[in-house]
């Protein structure tokens, strides 16, 4: 499994499970539906939480590491969700509560994880990759 | 399951020397009460204040509302799992201060959370204006990371309620509903000629401040499981969900579940509500999946004629709805679908992030993008500091006289998707 | 567009990289193509193969128009 | 304080002239209220008066849209009225264009407010519900006594600079837009009304109908595509280098038809594409990316099919309005139909 994200903590958490993206969250969901087009399959909702795209400026999105065959409802999802970006009210962050978003990202992205793991006696987030790989 | 629930009207709440109930007022100690709470040490200090309908008062960041009950009679105590040990509840007598509500207010993180007003325009939009709110103000302890803060809150919250509702106990209650939630068969045999109608309810269930709790249970690690809704009454089903104040569910709107309540209003006459199904709302696309194939395996198991379903929670809940809907469609039953809509400011946008042609039955709880400007207060319970930042709040949105402007998804409960609310939106 | 052509009664395949717009659009044979910039091409190929790869999705394109179907149906490139 | 003034609008059938025989008369204006503009000024009890009446032909107002827009603009204006109304046209799709039309140029021109009131499948309501309130009526003048009191009622409100309800609320004909409203009963027992009517077979009306699910069903399958001759389409903008028809990048004011009569590939030294909503480089180093015309020859060659059409079709998907590339394709489908094409292979970016 791959993360791509524009978090931190993430990036700090799963080392180089995480594709880092410098950006916006929208870079994020952009570059996310680019590697769909490519044969990635989502994994996990674009629009996790109900923190609103306008809201948080922190996205993180998990994506199967292998290609496959390309996977439609992966990008029907990931389209609505780059609408969703794109035509709900936009408004500036405020920066410093930018560590609460990317804990809460964090945590949502974390039980993305953990039902990727379920089976496997993973409950906290170590660094370093080897284990999410698939 | 028959449960009896017992109704004491409190339309008062005042402090005093001891807790009691006398008439219809709710006099509630603040030493004895500060006693139960402290006994989590994550508490450094807590502070009350009461909120009556009417009153200029604003009460806000809120985290969750809880109203007082006690178990009287029958298996089990209140919010099993969680503050009573592990039994079934849903049977015998359940007496409830009816008008009483227990509102915990505190900040968590520096964002989200709800509003409420108890009179004025923003007061129309959420229920709990129309109740006798004690509010709790919970400082945790320095050092007390969030997952901990948020714990520590919700657990103030159901210790206060219980601690309120065990003043209940030895009164007369002044009426009482009897719900009965036969086993399936029985219910059949009794009404064999009205439609069955099963009633699929959503969990949010996504990570730190996005989850809600089934006896005690994480609902992200479950899987879509029957539960007789007088479980429900009992405080089976407990909120952490702290995000998106319009169209979480508190506590209290748990346990007064609307739809249940209106489903067994017509229970016997019209048709014959015979099945509860909880199911959740995970991140992971995989149990989206999974959650709902196994929803509609449960309604077509049990052949059920109408189902519906109510969502909770903003975004990537639309897919599970629309996954739920799209399978138990599938299945000839008919269903109806509970909502709210992200339409933007002007509600030009799309309502929302998904959708399906099965879904031809819905009702909206309201476009949670409208913007509403709120007065000055006289008293804030909370603090006013995150309203520029809570959901549906924007920077600069404080005029020099006070008022403020946000989008109704600030508001708690404004946009109920279980229907608690009579908002709408065409 | 593809609704109108398909209106006025000529059978018509929508080859295009967003399949989910595809349906949205009400297509009714579709078949998926390779990416934004390049539908039917793949410039990480070399010239032939990526002619035999677009002689791929062509094909199936002639084999969804020649298929019968009732909905909207998705022809995956084999 | 003294009645608010009003001018109304409405054809020469309301207007007492005649029926179809009269459509043709063009607009005149009458001092106070004729036919309709009696119901309507019942409705107002005194708080706003019909100072004028325009009475237009529907023929001549369809056949000459612009200059009678600007006659009766005219004749509007003189009146100095606080507020427009136009109709109620019910069915009569003649006379619902002009009543739209009429109500959305006077708000635009004159900044007042206007309503009318028309049948919802009226191809007017369609038209301009987004820009203006139309009262949704029944399909005939059977429906006036209704129309009249909901048409006054709306006018009224804004007159008076009150909050407008939701279109269920006020009975107008939906704006495209989400508007909020208290209910009488709330969402829980709506929705078990709702399940029980949907249960019992009975009409119900959903609160948000699902975005378009407009479909049209699928032609049968080409019998011998050996033998067919298929045309190419695309909205990825190929068009032959140097762009003559200059396509706009984005939101194209139309499409372009080019001869590929022998024309055996798209080479960078011929073909380009005018869109603009992706990276070009790819497109211009090679347009049989986007419009596979090279293998398409070849199957041609071997047979796999009859012929190719030789003319293509091209217009940008990016940005281009949803009414503009129906009637595009609306517009060369016709010529694909009449030269026998029986397939089209469509190609998007």
């Amino acid at each position: 499994m791959l993360i791509v994200s524009n978090n931190p903590m993430v990036e700090a958490a799963f080392g180089d499970s995480c594709v880092f993206i410098d950006g916006r969250a929208l870079d994020v969901l952009i570059y996310v539906r680019d590697m769909l087009h490519k044969g990635h399959k989502l994994l996990s909702h674009p629009l996790a939480g109900s923190v609103k795209p306008y809201e948080s400026p922190i996205r993180s999105v998990c994506v199967s590491k292998d290609k496959g065959a390309y996977d439609m409802q992966s990008i029907l999802l990931m389209e609505n969700a780059i609408d969703r970006y794109k035509t709900l009210p936009q408004r500036n962050f405020i920066e410093n509560h930018n560590e609460d978003f990317q804990l809460i990202d964090l945590s949502l992205i974390q039980s993305a994880v953990e039902s990727r793991f379920q089976d496997r006696d993973y409950l906290t987030t170590q660094s370093g990759g080897a284990m999410y790989e698939t | 399951m028959k449960l009896e629930l017992g109704y004491i009207p409190i339309t008062n709440i005042e402090f005093a020397e001891r807790s009691y109930v006398e008439g219809s007022t709710l006099y509630v100690s603040k030493e004895e009460l500060s006693d139960v709470l402290l006994q989590d040490e994550n508490i450094s200090s807590v502070s009350f204040a009461i909120a009556l309908p009417g009153d200029k008062t604003r009460i806000t960041p809120v985290k969750d509302v809880i109203e007082p009950r006690v178990k009287v009679e029958g298996k089990g105590g209140m919010f099993p799992g969680v503050l009573s040990k592990v039994d079934i509840v849903g049977s015998g007598r359940t007496h409830v201060l009816k008008g009483a509500a227990v509102v915990t207010t505190g900040k968590i993180v520096g964002f989200q959370e709800g509003i409420i007003d108890m009179s004025g325009p923003g007061a129309e939009y959420t229920p709990f204006s129309k109740t006798c709110n004690l509010v709790l103000v919970i400082t945790p302890k320095e050092g007390v990371v969030q997952h901990e803060h948020e714990h520590t809150v919700r657990m103030a919250g159901l210790r206060a309620a219980a601690y309120l509702g065990e003043l209940a106990r030895e009164l007369e209650p002044e009426t009482i509903e009897t719900y009965e939630f036969l086993p399936l068969l029985e219910s059949i045999e009794r009404y064999p000629d009205l439609p069955r109608v099963g009633y699929v309810k959503m969990l949010q269930s996504q990570g730190l401040l996005h989850d809600t709790y089934v006896y005690g249970v994480d609902a992200k690690r479950t899987l879509p499981t029957l539960i007789s809704p007088t479980e429900v009454m009992d405080g089976a089903i407990i909120s952490g969900n702290c995000v998106s104040a319009c169209d979480k569910n508190p506590t209290y709107v748990h346990q007064n579940n609307p739809i249940v309540h209106d489903l067994f209003k017509r229970h016997g006459k019209d048709l014959n509500f015979c099945a509860m199904i909880i199911t959740n709302e995970n991140v992971y696309l995989a149990d989206k999946i999974r959650s709902s194939d196994r929803t509609a395996e449960i309604c077509g198991y049990l052949k059920l004629d109408g189902v519906i379903i109510s969502e909770e929670g903003f975004g990537n809940p639309d897919t599970d709805l629309m996954m739920n809907c799209r399978k138990i469609s599938d299945k000839g039953i008919k269903t109806v679908v509970i909502t709210d809509e992200y339409a933007g400011r002007d509600g030009s946008s799309q309502s929302l992030a998904d959708a399906d042609p099965s879904c031809d039955a819905l009702v909206t709880g309201g476009n949670a993008n409208e913007v509403i400007t709120l007065p000055k207060m006289d008293k804030v319970i909370g603090t006013e500091a995150y309203v520029g930042i809570i959901a549906g709040g924007w920077d600069k949105n404080k005029a020099e006289d006070g008022t403020i402007q946000v989008e109704l998804q600030a508001i708690t409960g404004a946009t109920s998707e279980v229907g608690f609310g009579y908002l709408s939106a065409r | 567009m593809v609704k109108e052509i398909e209106r006025a009664g000529i059978p018509v395949v929508h080859i295009c990289t967003i399949t989910p717009i595809s349906l949205t659009v009400g297509a009714n044979r579709i078949v998926p193509a390779v990416a934004i910039p390049y539908p039917l091409g793949d410039p990480a190929l070399s010239k032939d193969e990526e002619k035999q790869q677009r002689r791929k999705i062509v094909k199936t394109a002639l084999k969804a128009l020649s298929t019968e179907v009732s909905d909207q149906t998705v022809f995956d490139v084999e | 304080m003294s009645a608010f003034r009003i001018v109304h609008y409405i054809n020469q059938f309301f207007g007492q002239i005649g029926g179809e025989e009269m459509a043709h008369i063009p607009p005149e204006y009458r001092e106070g209220k004729v036919g309709p503009g009696l119901a309507l000024e019942a409705n107002f009890k005194g708080e706003a008066v019909i100072v004028g009446t325009v009475v237009c032909g529907d023929s001549y107002f369809n056949e000459n849209m612009e200059e009678a827009k600007e006659t009766i603009l005219a004749m509007v204006e003189k009146a100095k009225p606080d507020l427009f109304i136009a109709g109620p046209a019910f069915n009569a799709g003649r006379y619902g264009v002009a009543c739209g039309a009429m109500a959305a140029y006077v708000k635009e021109k004159l900044n007042i407010p206007v309503v009318t009131g028309m049948y919802i499948e009226n191809p007017g309501a369609d038209m301009y519900k987004t820009d203006i309130y139309i009262i949704s009526t029944r399909n005939s003048a059977a429906g006036m006594r209704d129309a009249a009191k909901k048409m006054a009622a709306l006018a009224l409100k804004m007159l008076k600079n009150e909050k407008i309800g939701a279109s269920s609320e006020e009975d107008y004909i939906p704006q495209g837009k989400r508007v909020n409203l208290f209910e009488k009963l709330r969402g829980s027992e709506r929705a078990v009304n709702m399940l029980l009517q949907k249960l019992q077979g009975k009409p119900f009306t959903t609160e948000y109908p699902m975005p378009d699910f407009d479909r049209v069903p699928p032609n049968p399958p080409v019998a011998d595509i050996q033998r067919a001759k298929i045309a190419l389409v695309t909205s990825g903008g190929i068009v032959p280098k140097g762009n003559p028809d200059h396509i706009e990048s984005s939101n194209a004011s139309k499409y372009g038809r080019y001869d590929i009569h022998g024309v055996m590939n798209l080479t960078s030294d011929t073909y380009e594409t005018a869109h603009g909503g992706y990276d070009p480089s790819y497109a211009n180093a090679d347009a049989d990316r986007v419009v596979p015309l090279d293998v398409l020859r070849d199957f041609e060659m071997e047979g796999k099919i009859g012929s190719i059409y030789e003319y293509f079709f091209s217009t940008v998907g990016n940005g281009t309005a949803v009414k503009s590339a129906k009637a595009y394709a609306e517009d060369f489908s016709k010529e694909l139909i009449k030269e026998n094409v029986q397939a089209v292979i469509l190609t998007s970016t």
